[in-house]
C-alpha cells in the first residue's frame, strides 16, 4: 500500500519536472529538424514560470475554475496510474478532466475557442473507442483491469497486443497534439483557430494547462511502458522511441481536417484495436 | 529575476506597413536567425504575449486594432515599433490617411528604425524591451505590495 | 452546432501577417459566407504624387509592397519613360530582368512557405525559408536590400553588377535550384500537402477570366496569360512562355509557382549570358506629359500603374491596381462551401499581399 | 511602345452597353480607375484585356450631377473597384453587386481625390 502511495505521489512530484524535459528536448529536436538551433533544453520551464507571473486576465468569472478542475483530474488520473489503480477508473478519470478542460473552452468568448472545444470534442469522440478497447485487451491478456497486476503480467504484453500497441500510438499524436492532429489547439502558433481551446486563457491559467499537458505526457507515455512492463529496459527504450517517433511525425506531416482526425482513429480502432481483441478472444476461448 | 527575459512572447501585427518589415519579422522566425533560441516565440494571440510588435504608421481603421490588440495584452507587456513608418510614419507621413505611429494610440517603449529594419535590428529591439518588462514586473510587484501595506493598515 | 457562428478572420491572424479582414459566416465548420472588409492598410500613396516629384516617387512606389517592391518601382518607371519616351539602355533593361527575376524567386519561396504554415506543416515553412535566405543573400550582395532594393529610378537603374559576379551568381543558381527541388518535391508529391490542397477552391477557366483573376491564379485556371508576354524589360529578348495548369485548385496554383520558381532561374541565367555592356541610365530631362497604362507581371500577377502627367514635375495621377486587387472578388466566389480549416490555405494561394491592395 | 492603348470615349447612357460587347468577346475586366481632371470633370477608365490586347473605355462624369450605373451585373468584381471610386472620389454609382456604402475604405478624410490639389492633409 505505502509503496504505491510512494508511487503515486513520486508521480505528483516528479512529473511534471520529467514532462517539462521531454517538452524542452521535443522543441530542441523539432527546431534541429527544421534546421534550426532551438530553444535551450529548460525553455518550457521559464516560460512557465513567466506566465505564472503575468496578469490573469479574465473573459468569464468562472472559466479559470474549470481549468483548475482540468489540472486536477489530470494529475488525478496519473495517481491512479501510478498507485496501480484500475485502468477503466484511469479512463474515465482522464475523460472527465478533458471534459473540464473543453467546457472551460466553451466558457471562453472568443469563437476560435469555441471551434477549438468542438473539434476538441470529435477528437475525443475519435480517441475514445480506442482507449477503451486498450484496457479490455489489457484485461483478456492479463485477466485483471488492475495496472498493479499488469505491471507485474511475466509475458511481454506487446507479443499479444501488438494491434493495441500501435492503435495506441496512432491516438497518441492527437492525445500528445502533435500535427497532423493538432486541430483543436497547436503548440505553434500558426494556426487558423489561433491556439484554439487555449486562446482565452492568459498567464497563470495557461501555465496550468501546459503543466497538465506535462502530466499528460508522462503518464501516457508510462502506458506505453505497459506494453514492455515485463522487460523494464525494452519499455524504456520504447518509451524513447515512440516520443522520437511522434516528433518525427509532428514534423513531416501537414495538419489534417478534423474528419480525417475522426475517421482514421475509428477505422484503427476498428482494425487494430478490436481485431487484437478478437483474435485474443480466439486464442484465449473465453 | 522573473524569467522574462528568458521567455518572451511576440504578438504581431501589421498596420500599414508595406509588408517588408513584416516579413523581415517572420524571417527573424526561420532558420538563419531563429529567434526561438532565445525563446521567443511568435504567438499570435495577444493574451499569451509580452511583447507588441507593430509594424508600419497606424491609419483611421486599424487604430483600435492596435488598441484593442495592446488592451488584450496581460501584464507586463512591451511594445515595439519595428521600421521606420512605425517610428514617425516614414516615407508615408503625409499621406491624409496616415495618422502616425503607434505612438500616437499606444505607449511604445522601443523603437526599431530602418526601412525595411533588418531582422538583426528586430531582435536588437525585442532584446532591449526585455529589460523594460523585467524593469515593469519589479514595478507591478512593488505597487502590489504597497497596496497591501495599505490595505493592512 | 449547426447554428450559424461568426468566426472574425483576421485582420490580426497568426497564419495571414496580413491585416485582410473576413467574417466568415460558418454552419458545422462549412462557411456559408464570407463578408471582407478592406482598409486597414489604406494610406492614400496615391496621392502623395502631388507632393513627390515624379523622380522622388519612385522611393514610394517601391514602397508600396515590400514582397514585390522591385517590380513595382520598375512598373511605375516603365510607365514614366514610356510617356516621356526615353529609350532605356539595354544594359539596365536586362539588369530590372534579372532583379524581377530574383524578386519572384524569393516571393515565391515566401509563399510557398507562408502556404506551408497555412495547412500547418512548419517544417516545410522553415526550409522553404532557409534556402529563401540564400536568395537575399545574393540579392543583398547585388542591391543593397534585403526586401526593398531601391534600384530602381526613371531612365535606367542605380547599380551595376560585374559581369563576373553575374556569371557566378548564375552557377550559383544551378546548385540553389537543387536544393529547391527537394523542398517543392514535398509539395507536390507528399500525401498529406496533397490532401489539404487537391480539390480545394477549385475555379474554373471561365470563371477565372470573368471575375478578373490575374498571375497563378488566373493560370492555375488554364489560362495562359502572363504580361512578361507583352515584351517588356528585356522580355522581348528572352521570350517566355507562360506556365498553366489545368486543375483549377489550391494544388494548381502550387504547382504553377513553383514551376514558377525554376522559370525565373531559368531566365536569369539566360539573361546572364546574353547581358549586353554599355550604360546603366540616361539622363532625364523635361516631365511627363500624356498618360500611360504601364502593365507588368508580379509575382502575384499582373500590376498595372495608371500614370498621368500634366507636363509639371509633379503627376496629376497615379494609379495602382495590384494584382491582390484583382485576385480577391475571384477568391470570395470559391469560399462559400468550404471548411474553416481551408480558408487559411484558400486565401494565401491568391499570395494576399495586402498592403499593395489598399495603398 | 510596348503596347498600343486605344481609348474608346463613351457616353454614360452607352457604357453598359459597351461593356457587353467586351463581356461578350471574353476580354478580362483589368481595372477600373477614376482622375479628376478639372473641378467638376472626372474620367473613369474601364479598362479590358483580350488576350494581351488593351483597350480602354472611358467617361467623363460630373459627380454632382451624373450618377453612374454599375457594371457589376455583368462584371461581377466590378463592385470592387467601384466602391473604392465611390469612397476616393465620391462619385455616386448605382446598383453595386455589394455596396459598402462608403465603408469600403475608412479614411480620416472623407473623399480624399476630390478635394482641390494641393491642398495639404489637416
Amino acid at each position: 500500500m505505502s509503496v504505491r502511495l510512494i508511487s503515486a505521489l513520486s508521480f505528483v512530484v516528479f512529473a511534471p519536472l520529467i514532462g517539462g524535459l521531454i517538452s524542452g528536448i521535443d522543441r530542441r529536436i523539432t527546431a534541429r529538424m527544421q534546421g534550426r538551433f532551438g530553444p535551450p533544453v529548460l525553455q518550457p520551464f521559464y516560460d512557465v514560470y513567466k506566465l505564472l507571473q503575468k496578469e490573469n486576465v479574465i473573459a468569464r468569472v468562472r472559466q479559470n475554475a474549470y481549468i483548475d478542475f482540468y489540472l486536477l483530474f489530470v494529475i488525478f488520473s496519473g495517481m491512479l496510474l501510478f498507485a496501480g489503480q484500475d485502468l477503466l477508473l484511469f479512463i474515465f478519470s482522464l475523460t472527465l478532466a478533458s471534459v473540464f478542460f473543453i467546457l472551460a473552452a466553451f466558457k471562453g468568448s472568443s469563437p476560435y475557442s469555441l471551434v477549438g472545444a468542438q473539434r476538441e470534442l470529435l477528437l475525443v469522440m475519435g480517441y475514445e473507442p480506442m482507449v477503451l478497447f486498450a484496457a479490455v485487451a489489457f484485461y483478456m491478456a492479463t485477466g485483471s483491469f488492475w495496472v498493479s497486476k499488469i505491471i507485474v503480467h511475466p509475458v511481454l504484453l506487446i507479443k499479444l497486443l501488438p494491434g493495441i500497441f500501435l492503435g495506441f500510438f496512432y491516438i497518441l499524436t492527437i492525445k500528445l497534439r502533435k500535427s497532423p492532429y493538432d486541430l483543436s489547439t497547436s503548440h505553434h502558433g500558426h494556426q487558423e483557430l489561433v491556439k484554439g481551446l487555449t486562446t482565452e486563457f492568459a498567464g497563470p491559467s495557461l501555465a496550468m494547462i501546459e503543466v497538465a499537458h506535462w502530466y499528460e505526457t508522462v503518464f501516457l507515455l508510462a502506458f506505453v511502458y505497459l506494453f514492455f512492463a515485463a522487460t523494464p529496459w525494452l519499455g524504456a527504450l520504447a518509451v524513447v522511441v515512440c516520443y522520437f517517433l511522434e516528433i518525427l511525425i509532428d514534423n513531416v506531416f501537414a495538419r489534417a481536417k478534423w474528419e480525417v482526425a475522426v475517421k482514421s482513429s475509428w477505422l484503427v480502432a476498428a482494425v487494430l484495436g478490436f481485431g487484437n481483441v478478437a483474435v485474443l478472444y480466439l486464442l484465449k476461448g473465453f | 529575476m522573473a524569467y522574462f527575459k528568458k521567455s518572451p512572447w511576440i504578438i504581431h501585427y501589421d498596420a500599414t506597413s508595406c509588408n517588408g518589415c513584416d516579413i523581415e519579422v517572420l524571417a527573424a522566425l526561420t532558420p538563419l536567425y531563429d529567434v526561438e533560441r532565445f525563446g521567443i516565440i511568435n504567438t499570435g494571440n495577444p493574451k499569451h504575449a509580452d511583447i507588441f510588435l507593430v509594424t508600419g504608421a497606424v491609419n483611421e481603421q486599424n487604430k483600435m486594432v492596435v488598441k484593442n490588440i495592446y488592451d488584450q495584452m496581460p501584464e507586463p507587456k512591451a511594445v515595439i515599433a519595428v521600421g521606420i513608418c512605425a517610428c514617425s510614419g516614414g516615407i508615408f507621413r503625409e499621406c491624409y490617411n496616415v495618422l502616425g505611429g503607434p505612438d500616437s494610440v499606444i505607449p511604445v517603449d522601443i523603437y526599431v528604425p530602418g526601412c525595411a529594419a533588418r531582422p538583426e535590428a528586430i531582435i536588437d529591439g525585442v532584446v532591449q524591451a526585455l529589460g523594460i518588462l523585467e524593469k515593469k514586473h519589479l514595478a507591478r510587484k512593488e505597487a502590489r505590495k504597497q497596496h497591501d501595506r495599505i490595505a493592512a493598515n | 452546432m449547426s447554428k450559424r457562428t461568426i468566426i472574425p478572420f483576421g485582420p490580426q491572424h497568426p497564419v495571414l501577417p496580413e491585416p485582410l479582414h473576413l467574417d466568415l459566416v460558418v454552419e458545422d465548420e462549412i462557411v456559408v459566407e464570407a463578408v471582407p472588409s478592406i482598409g486597414f492598410i489604406h494610406r492614400g500613396l496615391e496621392k502623395l504624387v502631388e507632393k513627390k516629384d515624379f523622380n522622388e516617387f519612385v522611393y514610394v512606389a517601391e514602397r508600396i509592397c515590400g514582397i514585390c517592391s522591385c517590380i513595382h518601382g520598375m512598373t511605375y518607371c516603365q510607365g514614366v519613360e514610356e510617356i516621356m519616351n526615353l529609350q532605356v539602355p539595354g544594359r539596365a533593361k536586362y539588369l530590372r530582368t534579372i532583379w524581377g527575376e530574383f524578386s519572384r524567386i524569393h516571393s515565391h519561396l515566401l509563399w510557398l512557405g507562408l502556404a506551408a504554415d497555412a495547412f500547418g506543416f512548419e517544417s516545410l515553412f522553415m526550409h522553404s525559408w532557409r534556402i529563401r535566405e540564400k536568395i537575399l543573400d545574393i540579392i543583398e550582395e547585388t542591391t543593397g536590400g534585403r526586401v526593398i532594393f531601391g534600384t530602381s529610378k526613371v531612365g535606367g537603374v542605380r547599380r551595376d553588377v560585374t559581369n563576373e559576379r553575374l556569371k557566378e551568381i548564375s552557377v550559383l543558381l544551378k546548385t540553389y535550384a537543387g536544393e529547391i527541388k527537394e523542398v517543392t518535391d514535398i509539395f507536390l508529391n507528399d500525401n498529406s500537402v496533397k490532401h489539404r490542397l487537391c480539390g480545394v477552391g477549385v475555379l474554373s477557366k471561365d470563371d477565372a477570366l470573368m471575375l478578373g483573376a490575374v498571375g497563378p491564379m488566373l493560370r492555375a485556371s488554364g489560362v495562359a496569360q502572363d504580361m512578361r508576354k507583352l515584351g517588356y524589360a528585356a522580355y522581348n529578348d528572352i521570350p517566355v512562355e507562360p506556365i498553366i495548369d489545368q486543375s483549377g485548385d489550391c494544388y494548381g496554383r502550387c504547382v504553377v509557382r513553383i514551376k514558377e520558381v525554376f522559370q525565373a532561374i531559368d531566365i536569369i541565367q539566360r539573361a546572364v549570358d546574353k547581358i549586353p555592356d554599355g550604360p546603366i541610365d540616361m539622363k532625364v530631362t523635361g516631365f511627363p506629359n500624356g498618360e500611360f497604362f504601364a502593365r507588368t507581371e508580379q509575382p502575384r500577377g499582373e500590376v498595372i500603374y495608371y500614370i498621368r502627367g500634366n507636363g509639371t514635375k509633379h503627376l496629376q495621377r497615379m494609379r495602382v491596381r495590384t494584382p491582390t486587387f484583382a485576385n480577391l472578388p475571384a477568391i470570395l466566389k470559391v469560399i462559400p462551401g468550404c471548411s474553416v480549416a481551408d480558408i487559411p490555405i484558400l486565401l494565401l494561394t491568391i499570395d494576399p499581399c495586402i498592403s499593395c491592395t489598399e495603398r | 511602345m510596348i503596347e498600343s492603348q486605344p481609348t474608346e470615349i463613351v457616353t454614360l447612357d452607352r457604357l453598359k452597353d459597351a461593356v457587353r460587347i467586351k463581356w461578350a468577346a471574353h476580354a478580362r475586366l483589368v481595372q477600373i480607375g477614376c482622375t479628376k481632371t478639372a473641378e467638376d470633370q472626372y474620367e473613369i477608365n474601364y479598362s479590358f484585356d483580350e488576350n494581351l490586347k488593351f483597350s480602354n473605355l472611358r467617361i467623363v462624369v460630373n459627380p454632382a450631377t451624373d450618377r453612374v450605373p454599375s457594371i457589376s451585373d455583368i462584371y461581377w468584381n466590378a463592385f470592387f473597384y467601384e466602391n473604392e471610386v465611390h469612397d476616393l472620389f465620391g462619385i455616386t454609382i448605382e446598383g453595386m453587386a455589394i455596396d459598402f456604402k462608403g465603408n469600403f475604405y475608412r479614411m480620416a478624410v472623407k473623399h480624399p481625390f476630390a478635394a482641390p490639389a494641393g491642398q495639404k492633409k489637416s
